[in-house]
């Protein structure tokens, strides 16, 4: 079935349909009274690339669900190769030849790689499913995007960037003639991402059109060849070209134009906060790692994925076990038995997987706020509503998360999510910091409030640690950057002597 | 020499009254040097027919049976009689496979004796509640029979409500003896078709605070029910003679086993138990 | 998007108490009409404390039983540890011939310690809670078999027996009392106090809360024993209706219970729920079976209307759900 | 990372099998190894057919159970389905006289009809499973009552009972032989069939499944309709077993059905599971009840041997997942 589909395909001459592929005309949705999509207008040609932008909550994902058939527009209409497109369910949408990568990760956990891969449309051979062709293919798309694991694994025993080149390799087998990327590379690190955008270059040589979101603006003139701008759900912006400067973007994201990124870094104190001496894992992640961060501090941790940071980061948290090593506190020596000792020693983790580890996405923003905070918002143990509803409200204002306290996480847009799994920890003050991907899905705007935010608190004493994919962001905020290579530390480089190659030549080491 | 071996299957041990039965079929067992095995049913017939293919399995010289489910099925007492195991039926008896011999009261005449009884204690007039045990099953067809009978006698007393239970449980006699004094505070007379079902309502007639007197009869007794007709809380109940039925259901079996011949019926009659009466019963259940 | 003034949190509190058994209320009192329309004796207040007389052994352990679904688990075991409660009390109190309290009191450890088995199969041999409690279900049942060889307790004290059967000021019996004062302690637990917040967070996500520092193996354990604890105060409640007490206590009380409390409105995924709703969903069980019998349907068809009358209060709130 | 060698597909196939339900495959085996130590007669092939003839009604309803376990479902209602489609069956037979066959055809339609219902209640009134199926539980139970008024019926045509009396070659009843293919038939589907597999996406996550296009809905109502079609079936053996048919056969089978799919492996979170860990559950439970009434253990002290047992068989299979 899916063969005929391939010849199907083959057979359409590309040049015939340069035309408008996919259009929209006036689409709007609103949840529950309250609009999120306006009169959006746009099209598609086949064979291009058209980037999709817009601050956290703008409404990117919404749209993409609209054409992928998860959800019906209020208002408007599709036209899909020149037809009427009306999408009542997503296997509709698949069998028409669109095909979605949700921001979200929508893995099956007990499933196997290859059975992720081809959900819904297994390759059958004499009325049985054809294990091995299913395998095979899945095997051989992995490896194109730089993931070489057997097909046959479980996705639960994967960490978050192999599960996304698995949702990246799902997408990409279904030979889908519009394929919309939100957000595949939020997880991925540099090599990876370049795998990707080497298959997009090939598939769009073949005619495959691509909506392409992300919050990465580098990337845009590198793979998109047109971009659009959605603001506060209503498309503000349209560039015929991908050549458009940062900062014109960053102004159709936001309205305003955000002068620097990255803000300056006070010089650290001398007073050590953590220090870490010889730490394994028990799991073998990593092996001997050893070294210390300051008061004032901001540490960065960089490595290629599978590196072993979000391990090490885990286990100084408490969240895994260590096998041997020491960990001091301010000079006194730890015994971290979980996340609650770590904690009530002063230290907090905003971990990599937002929704497996972050949020409770069925519960309200304010209990997700007061998460962890319960213990100092009822000091004996005795909540009072109003403070609580203070509380959280007044985090939301802070990191201007777009969302009012009572309503459920899940309704709130990834980048949103991300924004109150940092908030959680502001109020509590710790003494050191570790966030582990702190800007995954997140706005450029929302970015540099929390570059700048990360740099108030160790200007203000407090240890930082961040753990990142994006070089750049390694780069750019940390004073000193620890690099990891397979579980183990190959050094510890300075600000100064720091830079994207001396990085990448130790990480790959 | 190895001990005899015999198997008792039990319909349901949460019931007092195949408790009894089994304590006394063990005792007896222990005083004559026999080996018993016991299987619990909870009351579902299908686990009785697997627990008695294992008791055959075994290699038991002869089987008692005390039938589970709402009548007795006939497949275990073939089965038995397949690998030519002699069979003693107590309580219940297949219509369709009889076993050996069958022991068992004689509930017709019993209820029978009750309603006598509790016409004659109300003077003949009364309005009467009824709980019913599990619709369908065999108790409960040949209790309503034999109490009917005796009704048909006594039209002063009239039969103002009846409801069923579930499963015998005390509780059910409560809730339901409760909401039907809601709904009839003048009942006088309430028939549990058990001792549970009676002293449930004897406790939902007790917090009623009712301005009258309220007969209360149950049927079986139980442990409790005795005790409860000592204290006047129950006016009457039957008393089953369960230590006996145990002890001639072990006896049946071991003649059967060894080729001895036993009467195919051996129906018992049930005590009518009342204060006057009772005190020798609690002291040592006959 | 802000348009929802923002209330009072007295007022605040109560509307969102009462917003989250809505559906299952509406129901309650639906069914409280078409009872009073078929049966002159319903409403009244006699029959209403008869109502409550009757729930009070499921309510007390639906309390339970609230707690360990919040956070995702599920107990089976409630039955068999009332039963295993009654009969250590009655044993203790024929056999050894212990002072009433002090068998009360044991009876009341035995239901701790069932439930604290309960919480470390969980926690430590990481069993999942449908397997573990399914055990303790077993067990707990032969044990009380075990005590008395089946056989049941009678003779308790009369003071005990006047503890459900004596209304006191013409209303509520000690028991019931006992019911309402822990209902009411448990809806504060879960609103008020951290500890039972942190159940919540629990049930939407182990991981998510033990990252955020909670406790969760302490609280997962705590709401174990709780819910053995709440099935032996059940059982004292049940035994001092009797006045007696037999191993056959609470057989099958188990799907009541989480009946009752999924009725109510909490998600066997854990993460919602609340003793507001399970004592509607209580109520709801209580007022069915008391209004059929009051009418005076037969048993065999009580079961055919009990289950669309359950079908049909879920339904009503499912679907309010979806339209908020 | 790669070091992986992949396995041929036919022996990967039976490795994977095996490996499912290894944990409690070891359970299985140390407890025959154990009860062929206790008792002389256990290990015979007498008792082997007699443990398979005694699993046949269980072993159905679990298979049906597994697919709703799959599909993170549950269903409360397979005891209930089973006494409606005996009675069904009993009632066509004795007060209309149809020809038995005919009986038996009507029976399987009422099973699979109380399925539908269920899958109906879930898919569109939206009702959460434990609900929809205990809402069916009560009904199908009242009507299997209210089809004789709760009599039993006895009396069925002698090659009916034969069915599963009559050992074939001295080894196979027809209902035995019956189980085994429906066995066989489910693995096939649950492993090969687009179907099957499709039913571990939905368990995995429905909202996941529904967005790659899988017809959730369809196959949700599939699996409670071939749930209560396999307990009509699974009903259909315990009449010719028992050589009657009475409102109250299957009475609390929904437990013993859950824990049999539990104990072999399934998650009730769903998207776990399979039929050979199913077999293995059910053929623990079964040689547990067949050793322990071979060698004699007093019914309470078997309560508490079983609630053991059970949770040593699944505490060995979640270490065991735990190292690897
Ligand atoms: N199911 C829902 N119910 C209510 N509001 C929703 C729902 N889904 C999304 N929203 C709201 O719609 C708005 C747009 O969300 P959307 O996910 O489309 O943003 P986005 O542009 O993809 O943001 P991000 O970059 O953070 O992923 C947000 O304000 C969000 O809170
Ligand atoms: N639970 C686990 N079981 C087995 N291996 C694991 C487990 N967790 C992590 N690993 C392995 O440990 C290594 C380090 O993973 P880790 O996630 O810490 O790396 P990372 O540098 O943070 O990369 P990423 O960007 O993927 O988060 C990886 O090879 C991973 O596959
Ligand atoms: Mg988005
Ligand atoms: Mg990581």
């Amino acid at each position: 079935m899916t063969l005929a589909r391939e010849n199907l395909r083959d057979a359409t001459p590309v040049a015939a349909d340069r035309a408008a592929r996919f259009a929209a005309e006036g689409l709007g949705k609103a949840f529950s009274g309250v609009p999120v999509l306006a009169d959006v207008s746009f099209t598609l040609r086949a064979g291009e690339v058209l980037a999709l932008l817009g601050e956290n909550g703008a409404g990117k994902s919404t749209l993409s669900a609209l054409i992928a058939g998860l959800l019906r527009p209020d208002g408007g209409t599709m036209r899909w190769e020149g037809r009427p497109y009306a999408p009542a369910s997503p296997g509709e949408a698949m069998a028409a030849g669109i095909g979605l990568i949700h921001q979200e990760m929508r893995l099956l956990p007990d499933l196997s790689i290859a059975e992720n891969v081809f959900a819904g449309r297994l390759p059958m051979r004499g009325g049985r499913v054809d294990r091995a062709l299913m395998n095979q293919r899945a095997r051989a798309q992995l490896q194109r995007l730089g993931l070489d694991v057997a097909p046959t694994q479980l996705v639960r025993r994967l960490r978050v960037a192999a599960q996304q080149q698995v949702e990246i390799a799902k997408a990409l087998t279904q030979n889908a003639r519009l394929l919309i990327l939100d957000e595949p590379t939020a997880a991925l690190g540099g090599a990876e991402s370049e795998r990707l955008f080497a298959q997009i270059e090939q598939l769009r040589g073949e005619g495959v059109s691509f909506l392409y979101i992300s919050h990465r603006l580098e990337e845009i003139a590198r793979i998109a060849d047109r971009v659009i701008v959605l603001r506060d759900g209503a498309l503000v912006a349209r560039h015929d070209t991908a050549r458009v400067p940062v900062s014109t973007l960053l102004r159709d994201m936001v309205g305003r134009s955000i002068e620097r990124i990255f803000p300056p870094l006070a010089p650290p104190a001398a007073r050590e906060v953590l220090r870490v001496e010889a730490l394994c894992a028990a799991r073998g992640a990593f092996r001997d790692i050893g070294f210390a961060v300051h008061a004032g501090e901001v540490l960065g941790i960089a490595g290629i994925v599978g590196a072993g940071r979000s391990e090490l980061v885990r286990a100084i948290y408490g969240a895994d076990r260590i096998a041997s090593g020491r960990l001091l506190l301010e000079g006194k020596p730890q015994h971290i038995a979980g996340p609650r000792d770590a904690i009530r020693a002063g230290i907090v983790l905003v971990p990599e997987d937002r929704k497996g580890q972050g949020v409770l996405l069925d519960q309200s923003l304010a209990r997700n706020l007061t998460l962890g905070n319960l213990d100092r918002l009822a000091p004996d143990g005795w909540l009072r509503p109003a403070r609580l509803r203070r509380f959280a409200a007044a985090l939301i204002a802070r990191l201007g998360v777009k969302g009012r306290p009572e309503q459920a996480a899940r309704a709130l847009s990834g980048g949103n999510q991300q924004k109150m799994v940092i908030a959680r920890w502001l109020a509590r003050a710790p003494k050191l910091f570790i966030l582990d991907e702190p800007t995954r899905g997140i706005d450029v705007g929302a970015r540099a409030a929390i570059y700048h935010l990360i740099a108030d608190l160790a200007g203000a004493g407090m240890a930082v640690i961040i753990v990142s994919s994006e070089l750049e962001e390694v780069l750019g905020l940390s004073h000193r950057i620890l690099v990891l290579s397979r579980g183990r530390q190959m050094g510890i480089l300075d600000r100064a002597e720091a830079d994207s190659v001396a990085v990448m030549r130790l990480a790959t080491g | 020499a190895h001990a005899q071996q015999v198997g008792l299957a039990v319909a349901n041990l949460q019931a007092n009254f195949f408790n009894q039965i089994k304590q006394s079929v063990e005792a007896e067992a222990t005083a004559k040097g026999v080996t018993v095995t016991t299987a619990d049913a909870h009351g579902d017939s299908a686990t009785q027919v697997n627990q008695i293919q294992d008791l055959i399995t075994k290699g038991v010289k002869a089987l008692i049976y005390i039938p589970a489910g709402a009548t007795a099925a006939g497949v275990p007492v073939r089965d038995a009689h397949a690998s030519h195991i002699p069979v003693v039926a107590v309580d219940r008896n297949a219509p369709d496979a009889p076993a050996d011999t069958f022991i068992a009261t004689d509930s017709v005449a019993a209820a029978r004796t009750l309603g006598n009884y509790v016409c004659k204690i109300t003077g003949g007039k009364g309005k009467v509640a009824i709980i019913q045990g599990q619709l369908g099953t065999t108790p409960e067809q040949d209790r309503n029979k034999g109490f009917n009978e005796a009704l048909a006698h006594c039209p002063g007393l009239q039969v103002v409500a009846k409801q069923a239970s579930k499963e015998w449980h005390q509780d059910e006699g409560f809730s339901i003896a409760q909401d039907m004094l809601q709904r009839h505070p003048d009942i006088t007379v309430f028939f549990g078709r058990a001792d549970a079902l009676a002293l449930g309502a004897a406790q939902a007639v007790k917090i009623a605070n009712l301005d009258h007197k309220v007969v209360i009869v149950g049927f079986d007794g139980d442990t409790a029910g005795l005790l409860a007709v000592q204290n006047g809380t129950l006016a009457a109940t039957m008393t089953q003679k369960t230590q006996y039925m145990g002890r001639l259901a072990l006896d049946s079996a071991l003649r059967l086993a060894a080729g001895q011949k036993v009467a195919k019926i051996q129906l018992q009659p049930a005590d009518l138990t009342t204060q006057a009466n009772v005190g020798p019963f609690i002291a040592q259940h006959p | 998007m802000s348009a929802t003034a923002p209330a009072g949190p007295a007022q605040g509190f109560l509307r969102r108490r009462i917003a989250g058994a809505q559906g299952p209320l509406v129901g309650l009192i639906v069914l409280c009409v078409a009872f009073s329309l078929a049966s002159p004796v319903f409403l009244s207040l006699r029959n209403a404390l008869n109502v409550i007389d009757q729930i009070t052994v499921l309510g007390i352990l639906a309390i339970g039983m609230t707690g360990v679904i919040v956070i995702g688990g599920i107990d089976l075991s409630v039955g068999a540890i009332l039963a295993l409660a009654t009969m250590t009390m009655g044993w203790m109190s024929r056999d050894f011939a212990l002072p009433f309290p002090l068998c009360i009191a044991l009876a009341l450890l035995a239901g701790a310690a069932a439930g604290l088995v309960n919480g470390l199969l969980v926690t430590r041999a990481r069993l999942p809670a449908f397997i573990a409690t399914l055990t303790m279900m077993s067990v707990a049942r032969g044990l009380a078999n075990l005590t008395t060889d089946g056989e049941q307790v009678v003779g308790f004290p009369d003071w005990f027996t006047r503890l459900s059967t004596v209304r006191h000021f013409g209303v509520l019996s000690i028991t019931v009392t006992l019911f309402i004062a822990l209902a009411l302690a448990a809806t504060v637990f879960l609103n008020f106090r951290a500890g039972g917040r942190s159940l919540y967070a629990i049930g939407g996500s182990a991981e998510v809360a033990r990252l955020a520092g909670i406790a969760v193996r302490r609280l997962t354990l705590l709401v174990y024993v709780m819910s053995g604890l709440l099935a032996a105060v059940a059982g004292i409640a049940l035994a001092a209706r009797l006045d007696s007490a037999q191993p056959s206590d609470g057989l099958g009380y188990e799907l009541d219970t989480i009946a009752a409390v999924v009725i109510g409105g909490a998600s066997l995924a854990g993460g919602v729920g609340g003793i507001g709703g399970t004592v509607v969903g209580v109520l709801i069980i209580g007022v069915l079976h008391n209004g059929l019998n009051l009418v005076g349907v037969s048993p065999f068809v009580q079961q055919v209307v009990i289950g669309l009358v359950i079908a049909a209060a879920v339904t009503a709130d499912t679907l309010r759900r979806q339209e908020g």
